[in-house]
């Protein structure tokens, strides 16, 4: 018997509609799961390993700080608006506190200044350094976990050191950064000024986490398998990123050099050399490794800012029951998850009217539908770990 | 100032003189047929409410401003369960926002329309922008602002059967309502001697 | 960046191994220099002077103005207090009326330890220390009255140590 | 007294008998030295001081008290659970682990029993873990651990191949299917197999890595997407029946690979008179060597994704096993 290529071809047609009749299954992925970051649900129909029509779930941690803002006075706010973002919670209070500061058009002397941008970019790399930790692990290696939180704790310990709290800093104050930092006895009128040995420290420290990225990209970025797992996995060109507000460096990954440190003026970092970095493929690859960069070119700003940090008054004169005048404003910041904008709508009283809270994260979670759309089980993990959100900044 | 009279009348009354994006923003609000307003270096652009989407199909297309920021509405009313009073009256009513920005040189424009504080509702933004999605449904739970065009407009935050539109000025807010606070006590006084050494609060 | 060479398959694997290794023959041989961690009930870390960890209170500082207590974001702090008139040092002076604390209750359950209270105080009357180990099986017994906050005076750090200030640990 | 010992022993049922309690004592130990190597390297090399508290100094009774808090758990069983397999399928596992001691030589002359085919009783019992997971998986009644057991059925098919090619080549060399007429082979020859078989001992080393579903190819328990895969409704000692599989199929697996290309319980240069007591001691060091080439690999490395799985088994290993056969063949016919 001979078979012509025409039966051949007969016959894989045959077999491709005999193929098995599959039924699809709903997974249910999160709340409580090893890497959702929180509490995120998303709602998969997957047939085999494909996943299609993923719909995330969100709100499980929303603490309606908007409403709470409305009855809260301007000191008091700082203390609820670090807790949008704890990863990097220092960065959530500039734009805030520049918004109040604008409407009350209080000039901020230049040293607070200089110390709300180390800080800033501290909590940058100890934000970016989670995401060098969890983003591994969410590929299976356990190990650069503790390489980089062991670097994210110097950078902690150091963030604590000048204002008190490793997470929930409330460091800053309308006109300047607090005064007195701790307490004890008599300190409290005196003003308060970095630790003796805060800069030196801060210069070692950042050297290390040099080291660290050294090291970080011998252990992960070289590795094939994560270039198996990364390359050409979750593309998001340019313009669906910007239509769905993503910021930060997953836009920055889709190759648009757009920094807000660049263009924004609400600290000084025009004093600054630093690149804005890029990527090529807007995957997550490119994602991974534009924060590895950021990481770099935040301890470039660092020693810098050391370099050139004036003396100086720590706060600005200000009431001391603050009452903001009448107006409206939106500033915005580059923190470590993207752009961190609040509305803020003054009255003239001691509270914001309302406070419009613009977080990164939510902006950035809600490309997910889009991205996720027919792809593998294994690569929704590694596409979600990638977009770096925290729960705290997408519910607020 | 080279703008036309009906506009400079709204940037002149908070800047004396002319802000270095007043021309831009002029420009910006001539061509979605609103009016332009800039408050501490945000521009914001009130257009009509039968505008809405064409203003940012025109904003999008025309000025570059391609990146969607966000969109919340703001609650503008005199009787309020929690927080202050307003200083003084206004107009009631919702006032909608959203905020577009280009990627390039970095402006920024703020849009803003304003709704019928009984009837809110607006056509959605979505096809124009689809990270407009949790967005306005966000706007919907939180103000109760219904979105045309919209298709999902299902609670995002909130659990399934909350009543109420949390973000409302006429929404208490139960923490406060619950328990009594704390300040509100004072130091017992003197017989016959009211305290004077309370500071105000 | 623009040009990469590529490297030969399995270099980065190999790399990767080397990292692991090297760390783990520093760990073991210089634990001093390498371990990351702690044995955390027998060694124990030092917090930073300056660490926000448990407020203390001073009862004679204290004159019950209850600018903390309304100036608590959280509602966490519970005061409560009376007049009392001090009769005058020498017969003839003055009587002199003070305020009395009964009751000066902070709810650690509740606390967002922000830091307002000890920065409103006007008379020095409430300090941070970065005392951390007050950890309770009951939620109630959180709520720390004023004894036991005055114990905590005990360990806030002097001034000196403050403008030091960086970490030991 | 002697005699009356080797005179019991010589009685069938009465070896038998102290060959079971041997195996019996030997997994649970077997088992806790290997995961106590792997907590303890593992924290190693993250910089941590890893277990320190149970026992005293290092933590050795770390594992033990592990095992105790195991047997106090209450015993879960999921509604949704098909209760048989759900319970047969941790004993499965073990029983396939247990098996496999048997074909293993210690020693000259100590093997449990020298089957002639030893190699491919080795390699068809190692495959019944995978179906013991697939039991698991299935039996659950979750889709985590369905996904998760279907994706070590897949694993099992893409790398069983491998795994039987590569140890080919060791039998060509040898001769023989026996395990110890392997090592005897490799006594003779003077080398052990792994300097003429590097190819083979590497497929089978990834083989085994996949077998054992162990990073980089643990996709099957996968707990950043899956949980914990099959694992994830098993709970007290059903869970540490598990985990003591787990570490004990990581001992023979790597005592077949020991004895296949690394000359098992014979170090160059030992004289082979005291084989018979330095040989277990020889073959464990072996072992825990490519245990900790295991654990090694298991903290460096990341996850590959189930189909780059696949594509690495049958583009790469299964072409390069062929190749490594082919040459063995050849050259074994012409030198």
């Amino acid at each position: 018997m001979t078979i012509n290529s025409d039966t051949m071809r007969h016959l894989s047609e045959a077999q491709v509609s005999v193929e098995l009749e599959t039924e699809d299954m709903t997974l249910n992925i999160g709340p409580q799961h090893p890497s959702t970051h929180g509490v995120l649900r998303l709602v998969a129909r997957i047939d085999g390993e494909r996943a299609f029509d993923v719909q995330p779930v969100i709100g499980y941690m929303h603490r309606g700080y908007e409403k709470i803002c409305e009855v809260r006075t301007y000191p008091q706010i700082t203390t609820i608006i670090n807790r949008i973002d704890w990863v990097s919670g220092y960065a959530n209070e500039i734009p805030f506190i520049v918004a109040a500061e604008k409407l009350m058009e209080v000039e901020v002397p230049e040293r607070a200044q200089y110390i709300r941008l180390i800080l800033t970019e501290m909590a940058r790399i100890s934000s970016h350094l989670i995401f060098m930790a969890s983003y591994p692990l969410e590929l299976g290696a356990a190990t650069p976990l503790f390489f980089a939180l062991r670097e994210r704790e110097r950078v902690l310990d150091l963030l604590e050191s000048v204002t008190g709290g490793r997470f929930h800093p409330n460091f800053n104050r309308i006109g300047g950064v607090k005064p007195a930092a701790g307490a004890g006895p008599t300190m409290k009128k005196t003003s308060q000024d970095l630790p003796a040995n805060f800069l030196p420290e801060t210069r070692s420290a950042m050297d290390r986490v040099m080291e660290v990225c050294d090291e970080l990209e011998d252990l992960v970025a070289g590795n094939e398998i994560i270039l198996a797992r990364t390359r050409g996995v979750g593309v998001i060109p340019v313009e669906v990123a910007a239509a769905y507000g993503l910021s930060g460096p997953n836009l920055r990954a889709s190759g648009v050099p757009f920094d807000l440190r660049k263009i924004e003026d609400y600290l000084p970092y025009d004093r600054f050399e630093f690149d804005v970095i890029t990527g090529e493929n807007g995957d997550c690859w490119d994602r991974w490794h534009c924060r590895l960069q950021e990481i770099r070119e935040s301890g470039k700003i660092i020693q810098q800012a050391i370099d050139d940090i004036p003396s100086g008054d720590l706060l600005a004169k200000v009431p001391k029951l603050i009452k903001v005048p009448k107006g409206e404003t939106y500033v915005r910041a580059e923190n470590p998850k993207g752009e961190m904008g609040y509305y803020l709508v003054s009255d003239g009283k001691d509270g914001p009217y309302r406070l419009k809270i613009r977080s990164a994260s939510f902006s950035n979670l809600s490309i997910l539908p889009w991205v996720l759309e027919g792809v593998l089980v294994p690569d929704i993990i590694a596409i979600m770990g990638s977009l770096d959100f925290v729960l705290g900044d997408v519910d607020r | 100032m080279t703008s036309s009279p009906s506009e400079t009348e709204a940037a002149v009354e908070t800047e004396p003189q002319a802000h270095p994006l007043q021309e831009y923003a002029d420009g910006v609000a001539d061509a979605v047929g609103g009016t332009a307003e800039i408050q501490f270096d945000t521009i914001k652009v009130k257009v009509p409410n039968d505008a809405w989407v064409d203003a940012h199909v025109t904003a999008r297309d025309q000025f570059d401003l391609v990146f969607f920021s966000w969109l919340s509405a703001i609650d503008w009313c005199n009787e309020v369960e929690v927080g202050d009073e307003l200083s003084e009256e206004v107009e009631e009513r919702f006032e909608l926002l959203t905020t577009l920005g280009d990627l390039t040189e970095g402006k920024r424009v703020t849009f803003s329309t304003d709704l019928d504080a009984k009837t809110p509702v607006i056509p959605s933004l979505i096809e124009v922008f689809a990270g407009a999605n949790w967005h306005e449904r966000e706007a919907h739970e939180m103000f109760g602002i219904d979105f045309l065009g919209h298709p999902n407009l299902a609670h995002l935050y909130l659990p399934d059967g909350f009543l109420g539109n949390p973000l409302r000025k006429s929404f208490p807010l139960l923490t406060r309502e619950v328990k009594p606070w704390p300040g509100k006590v004072d130091v017992e006084a003197m017989p016959e001697k009211p305290t004077t050494e309370n500071p105000e609060s | 960046m623009a040009m990469r060479v590529k490297p030969p398959p399995g270099l980065g694997l190999i790399k990767g191994l080397g990292v692991t290794l090297s760390t783990m023959l520093k760990t073991i041989f210089l634990p001093h220099k390498y371990l990351a961690t702690v044995n955390y009930p027998k060694v124990k870390e030092v917090p930073v002077p300056r660490a926000r960890g448990v407020i203390a209170l001073d009862q004679e500082a204290c004159t019950v103005c209850m600018l903390c207590a309304r100036q608590c974001p959280d509602w966490c702090i519970y005061i409560e207090g009376h007049k009392e008139e001090i009769p005058p040092d020498e017969p003839g002076g003055r009587v002199k009326v003070r305020a009395k604390l009964d009751r000066f209750d902070i709810d650690y359950a509740l606390c967002m330890y922000c830091g307002i209270c000890v920065e409103v105080c006007p008379f020095d009357a409430l300090f941070w220390s970065p005392a951390y180990e007050y950890s309770e099986t009951h939620m109630g017994d959180m709520l720390h009255d004023m004894d036991r906050l005055q114990d905590w005076l005990e360990v806030v750090p002097g001034r000196e140590s403050i403008e030091q200030g960086t970490y030991q640990g | 007294m002697i005699e009356l010992l080797t005179d019991l022993f010589s009685n069938f049922w009465v070896s038998l008998a102290g060959k079971l309690a041997l195996v019996a004592l030997m997994i649970p130990l077997i088992g806790m030295a290997l995961g106590f190597a792997e907590i303890k390297l593992s924290a190693k090399m993250q910089a941590r001081v890893g277990p320190y508290f149970a026992g005293g100094r290092w933590g050795w009774a770390q594992l033990i008290a592990d095992g105790i808090k195991f047997f106090q758990k209450e015993d879960i069983i999921p509604t949704a659970a098909d209760r048989p397999v759900f319970k047969a399928a941790p004993m499965l596992v073990l029983v396939s682990t247990v098996a496999l001691l048997v074909v293993i030589p210690f020693g000259p002359g100590l093997i449990f029993r020298d089957l002639s085919v030893g190699v491919f009783y080795a390699l068809a019992v190692s495959s019944l873990s995978t179906i013991g997971i697939l039991m698991a998986g299935w039996s659950s009644g979750n889709k985590y651990s369905l996904i998760g057991g279907l994706r070590a059925a897949g694993q099992l098919i893409a790398y069983e191949l491998p795994l039987v090619l590569a140890v080919v080549g060791a039998v060509i060399m040898a001769g023989t299917m026996s395990m110890s007429g392997i090592v005897e082979a490799q006594i003779a020859a003077g080398f052990p197999y792994v300097i003429v078989q590097f190819v083979g001992f590497g497929i089978f080393l990834v083989a085994a890595l996949a077998e054992l579903t162990r990073i980089p190819f643990d996709m099957p328990i996968a707990e950043s997407e899956l949980v914990m895969g099959y694992l994830t409704e098993y709970s007290g000692f059903r869970f540490l029946f598990f985990f003591l599989a787990e570490f004990a199929n990581m001992f023979t697996l790597s005592a077949i690979a020991a004895t296949l290309f690394l000359g098992g319980y014979w170090l160059p240069g030992v004289p082979e008179s005291v084989l018979e007591f330095a040989g277990p001691a020889i073959l464990l060091g072996k072992v825990f060597l490519l245990a900790f080439v295991m654990i090694w690999f298991r903290w460096t490395f990341p996850r590959f994704r189930e189909d780059q799985l696949q594509t690495l088994a049958w583009k790469w290993l299964v072409p390069l096993a062929l190749a490594n056969i082919a040459v063995t063949a050849v050259l074994k016919v012409v030198l």
